[in-house]
Formats: C-alpha cells, structure tokens, sequence
C-alpha cells in the first residue's frame, strides 16, 4: 500500500510541474494566481498521502493548516488594486 | 549583601539589561532617554563587577540553563569576551550621553528619538550576548541580532542615500551570515556539537572542515568589511547619524571580528590554516594602503575616518599570518589591543565630526578652515584620537603596532613591518591634511553653541584613547585570562 | 529505483528549477508567484526529511504571511527595475568583481561543496540519545520543543529579540497606510472569514498545545494565528483605536518581555539563566509559549502591515493588526 | 547516492543559485527573494543531516535551528520589503543604484 | 488484500483523472474563466476521492473528521477564490473567450 501511496504523490508532483507551465506562461497575472491556487490543493492530496505513507498523523496538520490558508494569498492579491491584473506580459 | 553582589554573573546581567531597557524604551518612548542613560550609566559598572569576579575569585563560564555543554550553551567569562564587554560599555556609555543631545527630547523628528534608544539597546544587548557566546549557532543569533539593529539605526537618519545603505547594509550582512550558517552547518553535520571548545578538541584536518572554515570565514570578512569586501562601509558608516556612526565604526565591526578571532584561535588550530592566514594577511596590507590612500584623497570628514576604518581593519586581519609558533601570543594580544583602542579612537573621531557637522553645517574638511578656534575641543579630540589611529607612542595604537612588528621579525615576515610602517606614514599625513585645515588662519563667523553633552564625551573617550599605552598592561592582563595562546609574551612589552 | 527515491528526485528537481526559473524570471509577479509555489514545496521536502515542525511552520508562514508580505510589497514597488538618475560607471574593482564572483568563485565554491558533501551521508547519528535522556527534566515531551525552549533557550530568546527588534526597524521607517480599500467586501469572502477566522483560532490554539508532545509549538501556531488576523485585515476588520497604544505595544511586547523576565528570575534565583526548577519546568515553558504566541501572531502581522500606528490619534485609523481576529 | 546526500547537494545548489542572484540582479524585490532562497538552501543542508538518525528519529536540534533560522529570515525579509517600499517612494527607484553626490550635504 | 485496500485503491486510482484534468485544463482551456471552472470542479472532486480512501484506512472517529475537515476547508477555499477572481476579472475587463 505504501508504495501505492507514494506513486500517487508522485503523480501528483508531476502534475504541479505541468501547471507551472502555465505560471510560466501567464498571459495574466491572475492566471498565474489561478495555477498558484491548484497547487495548494494538490499539495494537501500531496501531504494527506504522504502522512498516511508514513504513518505520521503530524503531516496531516500540515496540511490542514495548507487548507485553512489556502484563500489567504488569493484574497490578498484580489483585495490589491495596485497590482495589475490584465496586462498580458 | 556583597556576596551576592560578587556571586551574581554579571557578564550575563550585561546581556539582559540591555534587552530589558530596549523592551522598556518601546513601551514608554517618554521615558526612553532615562532609561536608556540609567541603563547605559549601570554597564560599565556591571563590566567592573564581572572583571572583579573574574579575577579575584574563580568566576567559572557557565552554560545556559545548567545543561552540559553539546547540549546546553556556553557563556564564556574568558579575557577577550571580558574587555569587549568592558569596551563596549565604556564607548557605549559614552556614546549614550553624546546622542543625548544629538538627539535632544523636543524636535519635530519625534520618531527618531523614540526609535533610536530601543534600537541601541537592543544592538548593545546583542554585541554583549556576542561577546560571551560560547556556541557557533548562537553566535548566529547574535551577529544577525547585531546586523539587524544595525541596519534599523544607519536608516534612522531617513535620507534616501541612508536608506540605500541600510538596505546594502542588510543584503550584506544576511549574505555574511548565511555563509556562515552554511559552514556551521556542515560542521555539526559532522561533529554534532555546536560548542566552541568541544569543537576545537575534536575537529581533524579534513577537506571538509576546510571547505567549512572557508565560507564561515568569508562571511564573517564580508562582515568585518575587509579590502575587496569593503565596499559597503564607507556608505553605511558616513549615511548613519553621528552617534550611529560611532557605534558601527567601535563596536559592530569588531563584533564579526571577535568572531573570527575566536574561530581561528579555538575552532580550528587543529587545521592547516598557513594559505588562509597569508591570504587575510595579504588582504589586510592592502586594506592598510588603499584605505589610507582613498582616506587621503576624501573631502568629508566622516568619509575619510571611515576609510581610516577600513585601512585599521587591515592591521586586525595582520594577526592571521602572525600568529603563529613563538609569535602567536603577541600578535593576539596586538590584535586584541588594537581592537580595543581603536574602538575608543574611532568613536571620538566619530562623534567630533558629528558635532562638526551640527556646528557647521556640513562635514566638508574644506569647512574645518579656521575652526582651530572657535570649535578648539573638537580639534583636541581630533588630534588626540588621530595619534591613537597612527599609533603615536603613548597611545594603544602605538603598542598594538609594536607588537604585531615584534611579531613579524620573529616570525621572519618582514614585509609586514614595511607595511606598516607606510600605513603609519599615510596615516599621519590624512590626519595631518584635516589638522592644516582646521589651523588655517582664517576668521570664521561664530559657531552655534554645542551642547556640552556633545563637546566633553568625545574629548574623555579620545583622552582614554591616548592614555591606553600606558595603562596597557592591565587590560592585556586581564585579555590573557583564559587565551586562547600561551603566555611566554610580555618579556619585550614596553619598548 | 523506489517510488520514494524518485519522488525526491522529481520534488528536488522542481525546487532547484523553480528557484532557477523565479530568480531568472523577467515578471516580477510571476517570480512571486514561483515563490509561492516554491514555499508549498519547500514544506513537501520538510516533511519528506522527517521535519514535521519545520513543515508545520513553512506551511504557516508560506501559504499566509510570506505570499501577502510579498504581494502587498510587489504592489507598492511596481515590478519594473525603474531608476530616475543614471547609474555612476563603474570602477574597476566592481568590473572586476563580477565574473570573478559570479564566473569563479561561486561555481567552484558549489563544487567543493557538492563534491565533500557526500562524505556526510554516513557519519555521527547527531543528538538524538542525549536529548531523549533529558527528555524527561526538560518540562516538555517533545524534542524540538525540549530543544527550543529549554536545552537552546538562549537562542529562543535572542530570536524573539530580532522578532521585536525587526518590528520597531519597520515602525521606525514608516507610518502605516491601509493595506486594502474599505469598499466592496463581496459577503462570500465576509462568509469565508467568518468561516475561517473561529477555525484559524481553534486550530492554532491545537497546534500550540500539541506542541509539548508532538510537532507544533509557538511559532507554528503564532504564524497561524497572523495569516488569521491578516483574513480579518483583509475583509475590513481594524484594530480599535483606542487599543493602538500601549496596548498594542504590550501586545507586541510582551513575549520577549517575559522571557527576559524569566531568565532573569532564574539568573537571581540559581545563578544560570534560564535554569527553570524541575517541577515548574513545565509551566514555564507552557508560559512562555502562551504569550510569544500571542507576541508572534501581533508582530508578523504588524509587520505585513508595515509601519508604526499613526501618531496623531485624530486622523481616521490606518489599518492595524485587529485583535478580532485573536479572540 | 541516498536521500540525505540528495537533499544536502540541492540544498547547496539552492544556496548557490540564491547567491548569484542576489549579487547580480537589481531590482530589490528580486534581491530579497534570492536571500530567501539562499536561506532555504542552508536550512535544507541542516534538515538533511538532521535526518541521519538511525531508525527514522530525526535529529530535534538542527530542527530547532532551522526553526530559529526561519523566524529571523523572516525579520530580514519583512525589514527588507519596508525598505526598500520606503526607497522607491523617496526615489521612485526599484534598484539600489541611488545617486550618491546629491545627498551629500 | 483486505477488502479495504482493494477500495481505497481503487478510489485512489479513480480520483488521479480528476487531478489530471485539473491541471490539463488549466493548461489547455482557451481563457481564465474557462480554466477556472476546469480547476475548481475536478480538483476538489480529485481532493475528496482522496479523502475518502483515506477515511476507509482511518482507524478512529478523529482522524475522519480531521480529514473531512481539510476537504471542506479546500472546497470553501477554492469556492470562494474561485468566486472572487472571477468578480475581479469581470471587473478588470477580462473578456470571456469566444469562438
């Protein structure tokens, strides 16, 4: 099961480095935002899976801490004005 | 009552009072110049008392918390933390009574007043916890401490050019520190101890620990703004008001110095360290010249005591290469000399050229023409403190240098005495440009009058300066108590 | 290979081209964003190498203060390099130094280092033995707590000094503004808060006590605890006026305050600082943990915020850390 | 070639990587980041060891550290975001390159 | 292999399209209001077939609640950004895509 565990993690890391392409790719500031917001739920299957590979229940406050703040950054860069959100660089 | 008096550590003491008077400064700003004095008024004797228990009785270093050391922390009482703390107190009393006025109560800056004496504090508490620390993290903690504070009180003055160099400041030193933390990383890895003398019993010359020492070496030098590293002082030193400049110039320098004495001393003699040491040395000589040629061509004062820095740092970094065989107590005990009246020196040149600058507007040497009589305290502080920066006879300086020759011609490195006998002769003659002008007969409109707060501290502390040769012996006695170099010295101290 | 060699591999090999990619990149926003990312990833690799409490206070840090601190930074800079005046030429040395630097001397520094690194894999097992053995007088039942607040408290201590001397740099640079506009709050993110806010706190009060037998402890719950109060920040809450004074100060304050006092009791009472008594041992470090909490959460969120309350009380409230967020 | 040799050798990649950035690029937002990386990288070096231990314990005091190590980069960052906000709205600049001889006097 | 195993890894296997589609939407869909849509549903789907096959592995009450709290919370997260980038698009002037 272990074994299981962890490929499926692996999968999921792989994943996130095909959805950096679009942070890398942009054309808005809010799509990279947008790419930034999978990443932290991703990284919660991610760390659900490691804890229970590991048998570490500690990992699974990490992630739920990832889940409690996951809005945090989104919400600070929508409540921003200054920063420019539809030019395409 | 006096047993608890001598019973108490104060070496510690000297680290949280400092800390609790920043704290007591945020909270109260009113309040925070009698607090600050109060506080700064208490150190010296505090350094008086743990010298006393140092020395009369057997004051033991002691850990944190009572834990044996690859646990706990060591606090160490031995002679080099010793006179840095008393160093420190003496300049830094000094230096509190001067921002006193430079800072007065009622300006329509208020923020820098009540921001200054919680960021001082702070960098006080934090160069003592430096001072006594025995544990390489832990010197982490307290060089950042010391950065940080540092970085908060060059940008006190606002300026947009203070800015920048608070921000170079802060890169420079999170750089620095980084390294270092680098190589105490490493060094753990391997010996899972933090602890100075632990370290040193233990450590073996590997390629490793070479790499190791490398980076914790390079980041302290960037720290201590050795020659090619230099290039952040001179701005960070002149941006900062005058009592800040002082400080950085006296005391933050020498911190990341203390530093590396103790690595080099008691971290790693087992290594061989002749290439490093003769490239610090060769760092350093040049430091020597180019400093005190670039000191000669300035035309601000402050600009030129801190090229004056950075040209006695070089002399600092000579004891690499000269301490070793017969030669290494006395190039130590040079190095910590010249540690501790530059300090006293520096910060009076520091000081009066602030004062200058309140009297006359600017800190143009050009500015000095005539001021012989009107600001003659000033000039007095200038030429006493000049002969200790030298290294005139009666002054530290002079034995400093002294020994670090006696040092190189029993160790057969002439080339150093060569060095400094022209860092001496540059030396004379950017001092001597400053003096000419100020003796100049010319009449000047009057000055405005200069509070004594800022007219007779920096005049006590140059005088200390100077008078340091002579009571030299006590303080070197006191710096040997537990060097880490055998003592066969002091046979050809005094010429 | 085993999956969870070539996990590492493939996490490691994001991390080092994401650093590469966001320190490359010509986007200011999307090196942000990168970074980010790279915090998110950076926890993954804590957890990986059995670092749960690093990991705990990575995710803390990362997916809150860090991702805002950088934000609202990026959007008071602007993310062009701009500069009015024309740059002094340079002298000889700085021409010098660059490839020297860059071309010479980091390369083969990272070199040796890679090369010598590897000895390492297999030598001394590190402090594991003599910590358990002190486990049990250390008044905590967890290492990294036992470690933080007794064997190394030292460190703790000067550490919470940095913390508080780097919010009075920043009170001592600038007055704050208000971080965000007042209008438009839609009620979805008003219900988010409210949401999260009781959560955040329950939480964080979790974290701070399994902190003495498990991962978690003051500056994993403290760091929580500011993400919340910048939530409450962010959806219009603000710190009272009346309590932006001393209050606040003492808020700020009080932590390493009572750690100082701590260690100068224990410095009086046994002549080694903090050398707590055995039975109280316990209490104390639970002490100090409750207020650095309470110190932590204030001071990284006054420091997103970033400036010193406004002087004169007259003027309209800039934003300041909000205590509704704390109780 | 093991997990632990694996992650201290990233660690002094990042290290280095965050190291040249922070030398040669301008604009202060990059610098701090580049800082931040360096830093990650060292701390990576101090778990790496830290996880040396024999049956999976992990070592608590480069965990400590690193703890330590993190709060006060965080400082270093936060002062440093503050500053340099407070340089770009004196000087409009994003760079350190300020104009030394007008501030002189 | 216990009748367990055998669902949570069929579950686990099942929630990996979701996540792929996720990320190939975000990558493929032709605008922002497209690849939000793509990322909120299918990743919080994946999330929850995750944490389910995890819930057959728990062994007590606390742990179950400890995951489904994690899921709620990454859904109301996801939700409520999802909801606010695309006010704020809408009123930056992100133009919907069109064929």
């Amino acid at each position: 099961m272990i074994e299981l565990y962890i490929s499926l993690a692996l999968i999921l890391l792989l994943t996130i480095a095909i959805g950096l392409v679009r942070v890398l790719r942009g054309p808005t500031a809010t799509d990279r935002m947008l790419a930034a917001q999978l990443f932290g739920t991703t990284a919660v299957a991610i760390l659900l899976l490691l804890g229970q590979a590991g048998g570490n229940t500690a990992i699974w406050d990490v992630a739920l801490i990832f889940a409690l703040l996951a809005a945090v950054a989104a919400v600070t860069f929508v409540r921003r004005k200054d920063i420019d959100t539809t030019t395409e660089t | 009552m006096t047993e608890l008096i001598v019973q108490q550590n104060w070496f510690v003491w000297m680290t949280l009072l400092p800390l609790g008077a920043a704290v007591a400064t945020f909270l109260a700003p009113g309040q925070a110049r009698w607090i600050g004095l109060t506080t700064a008024l208490f150190l010296p004797f505090c350094a008086l008392a743990a010298i006393a228990a140092t020395v009369f009785s057997t004051a033991q270093p002691l850990t944190v918390g009572n834990w044996p050391t690859p646990l706990g922390i060591e606090l160490r009482t031995d002679g080099l933390a010793l006179v840095m703390l008393a160093v420190t107190a003496l300049v830094g009393f000094i230096i509190s009574c001067y921002a006193l006025g430079y800072f007065p109560p009622r300006q329509h800056h208020l923020s820098r007043t009540h921001y200054f004496w919680p960021l001082w504090l702070f960098l006080w508490g934090g160069c003592n916890a430096l001072f006594v620390s025995g544990d390489l993290f832990n010197l982490y903690v307290t060089l950042e401490l010391v950065s940080l504070a540092s970085v908060a009180l060059i940008a006190l003055e606002g300026g947009k050019a203070a800015l920048a160099a608070a921000l170079r400041y802060l890169f420079i030193g999170l750089l620095g520190s980084l390294a270092y933390l680098l190589g105490v990383g490493i060094l753990y890895a391997t010996y899972a101890t933090l602890d100075i003398t632990l370290l040193g019993e233990i450590i073996s010359d590997s390629r490793l620990n070479h790499a190791a020492m490398s980076l914790m070496i390079a980041g302290l030098v960037l720290k201590s703004a050795l020659f090619p590293l230099h290039f952040w002082l001179p701005q960070a030193h002149t941006m900062a008001p005058a009592p800040v400049s002082a400080v950085l110039s006296a005391l933050v320098v020498k911190a990341a110095y203390v530093v590396l004495l103790r690595l080099w001393f008691e971290v790693f003699p087992a290594l061989d360290t002749l290439a490093i040491g003769h490239l610090l040395g060769l760092l350093g000589c040049v430091a020597i010249i180019w400093g005190s040629l670039m000191a000669l061509r300035q035309e601000r004062l402050k600009l030129l005591i801190a090229y004056s820095t950075i040209a006695q740092i070089g002399y600092l970094f000579l004891v690499f290469p000269l301490a070793r065989g017969e030669a290494m107590a006395g190039a130590w005990v040079g190095g910590v000399l010249l540690m501790m009246t530059h300090a006293c020196g520096k910060a009076a040149m520091f000081l009066m050229a602030g004062t200058i600058h309140h009297t006359a507007g600017s800190d143009r040497i050009s500015r000095l023409a005539g001021a012989g009589g009107p600001i003659g305290v000033q000039v007095v502080v200038f030429t006493l403190a000049a002969a200790t920066i030298i290294g005139l006879p009666p002054s530290g300086g002079f034995f400093a240098k002294w020994l670090f020759i006696n040092a190189a011609l029993a160790t057969g490195q002439w080339w150093y005495i060569a060095i400094i006998l022209s860092g001496t002769l540059l030396a004379a003659a950017y001092i001597a440009r400053v003096l000419g002008w100020a003796f100049l007969d010319v009449k000047r409109s009057s000055y405005p009058v200069i509070p004594w707060v800022m007219k007779w501290p920096p005049l006590a502390l140059s005088v200390i300066a100077l008078v340091f040769g002579l009571i030299a012996y006590a303080p070197v006695q006191i710096a040997l108590i537990g060097a880490p170099v055998s003592v066969p010295l002091l046979v050809e101290f005094g010429p | 290979m085993e999956p969870a060699l070539i996990f590492d591999l493939v996490l490691l090999l994001i991390l080092i081209g994401l650093a590469w990619l966001l320190l490359a990149s010509t986007d200011l926003f999307r090196a942000v964003v990168l970074f980010i990312a790279f915090g998110l990833l950076l926890a993954l690799a804590w957890v990986r190498l059995g670092a749960p409490d690093v990991a705990l206070a990575e995710a803390a840090i990362g997916a809150g203060i860090t991702g805002a601190l950088l934000l609202v930074g990026l959007g008071r800079l602007g993310s062009t390099e701009r500069c009015r005046f024309s740059r002094a030429p340079l002298t000889f040395l700085q021409r010098l130094s660059a490839p020297v630097l860059v071309g010479v001397m980091i390369p083969s520094i990272s070199l040796i280092l890679l090369l010598e690194v590897h000895q390492l894999a297999g030598t001394t097992p590190g402090r594991q033995g003599l910590i358990n053995a002190f486990l049990d007088v250390s008044g905590s039942g967890h290492g990294v707590t036992a470690v933080l607040l007794n064997f190394r408290a030292w460190d703790t201590l000067l550490e919470k000094g940095v913390l508080l001397l780097a919010l009075i740099t920043i009170w001592s640079l600038d007055q704050a503004r208000p971080l965000f506009h007042q209008e438009d709050i839609s009620p979805q993110l008003m219900g988010l808060a409210r949401l999260l806010l009781p959560l955040v706190i329950v939480v964080a009060g979790f974290v701070l006590w399994q902190g003495d037998q498990a991962p978690g402890g003051a500056f994993q719950s403290g760091a929580l605890l500011s993400a919340g109060i910048l939530l409450a920040i962010l959806v219009g809450y603000s710190l009272p006026q009346r309590w932006q004074g001393l209050s606040l100060r003492l808020l700020l304050a009080i932590g390493f305050g009572v750690f100082l006092l701590i260690a100068a009791a224990t410095l009086l009472y046994s002549g080694y600082p903090l050398q707590y008594p055995e039975h109280l041992a316990g209490s104390l470090i639970l002490l100090i943990e409750l207020v650095a909490t309470a110190s932590i959460a204030a001071l990284l969120a006054a420091a997103v915020v970033g400036g010193h309350p406004p002087d004169d009380l007259s003027t309209p409230a800039a934003k300041a850390p909000s205590t509704s967020g704390r109780r | 070639m093991n997990t632990v040799s694996l992650y201290a050798g990233s660690g002094i990649i990042l290290f280095s990587l965050g190291l040249h950035a922070l030398l040669i690029r301008r604009h202060l937002l990059r610098k701090i980041l580049a800082a931040n990386i360096m830093g990650s990288g060292v701390f990576m070096v101090f778990i790496a060891m830290g996880a040396r231990g024999e049956s999976g314990v992990a070592d608590p005091v480069p965990q400590a550290m690193v703890l330590t190590g993190i709060v006060v980069s965080l400082c270093f960052t936060a002062v440093a975001i503050v500053l340099a906000v407070r340089i770009n709205k004196l000087t409009g600049c994003t760079t350190l390159a300020v104009d030394e001889e007008s501030s002189i006097d | 292999m216990l009748l367990s195993d055998l669902i949570t890894t069929l579950l686990l296997i099942c929630s990996l399209p979701f996540f792929l589609a996720g990320t190939l939407g975000l990558l493929r869909f032709p605008d922002l209001y497209c690849r939000l849509h793509a990322l909120t549903k299918a990743d919080n789907l994946g999330l929850g077939l995750v944490v389910l096959a995890l819930m057959i592995q728990a062994d007590s009450w606390q742990v179950v609640i400890r995951l489904l709290l994690t899921w709620l919370l990454v859904l109301v997260a996801g939700a409520t950004v999802a909801h606010l980038i695309a006010r704020k698009a809408q009123q930056d002037g992100h133009q919907p895509w069109r064929r």
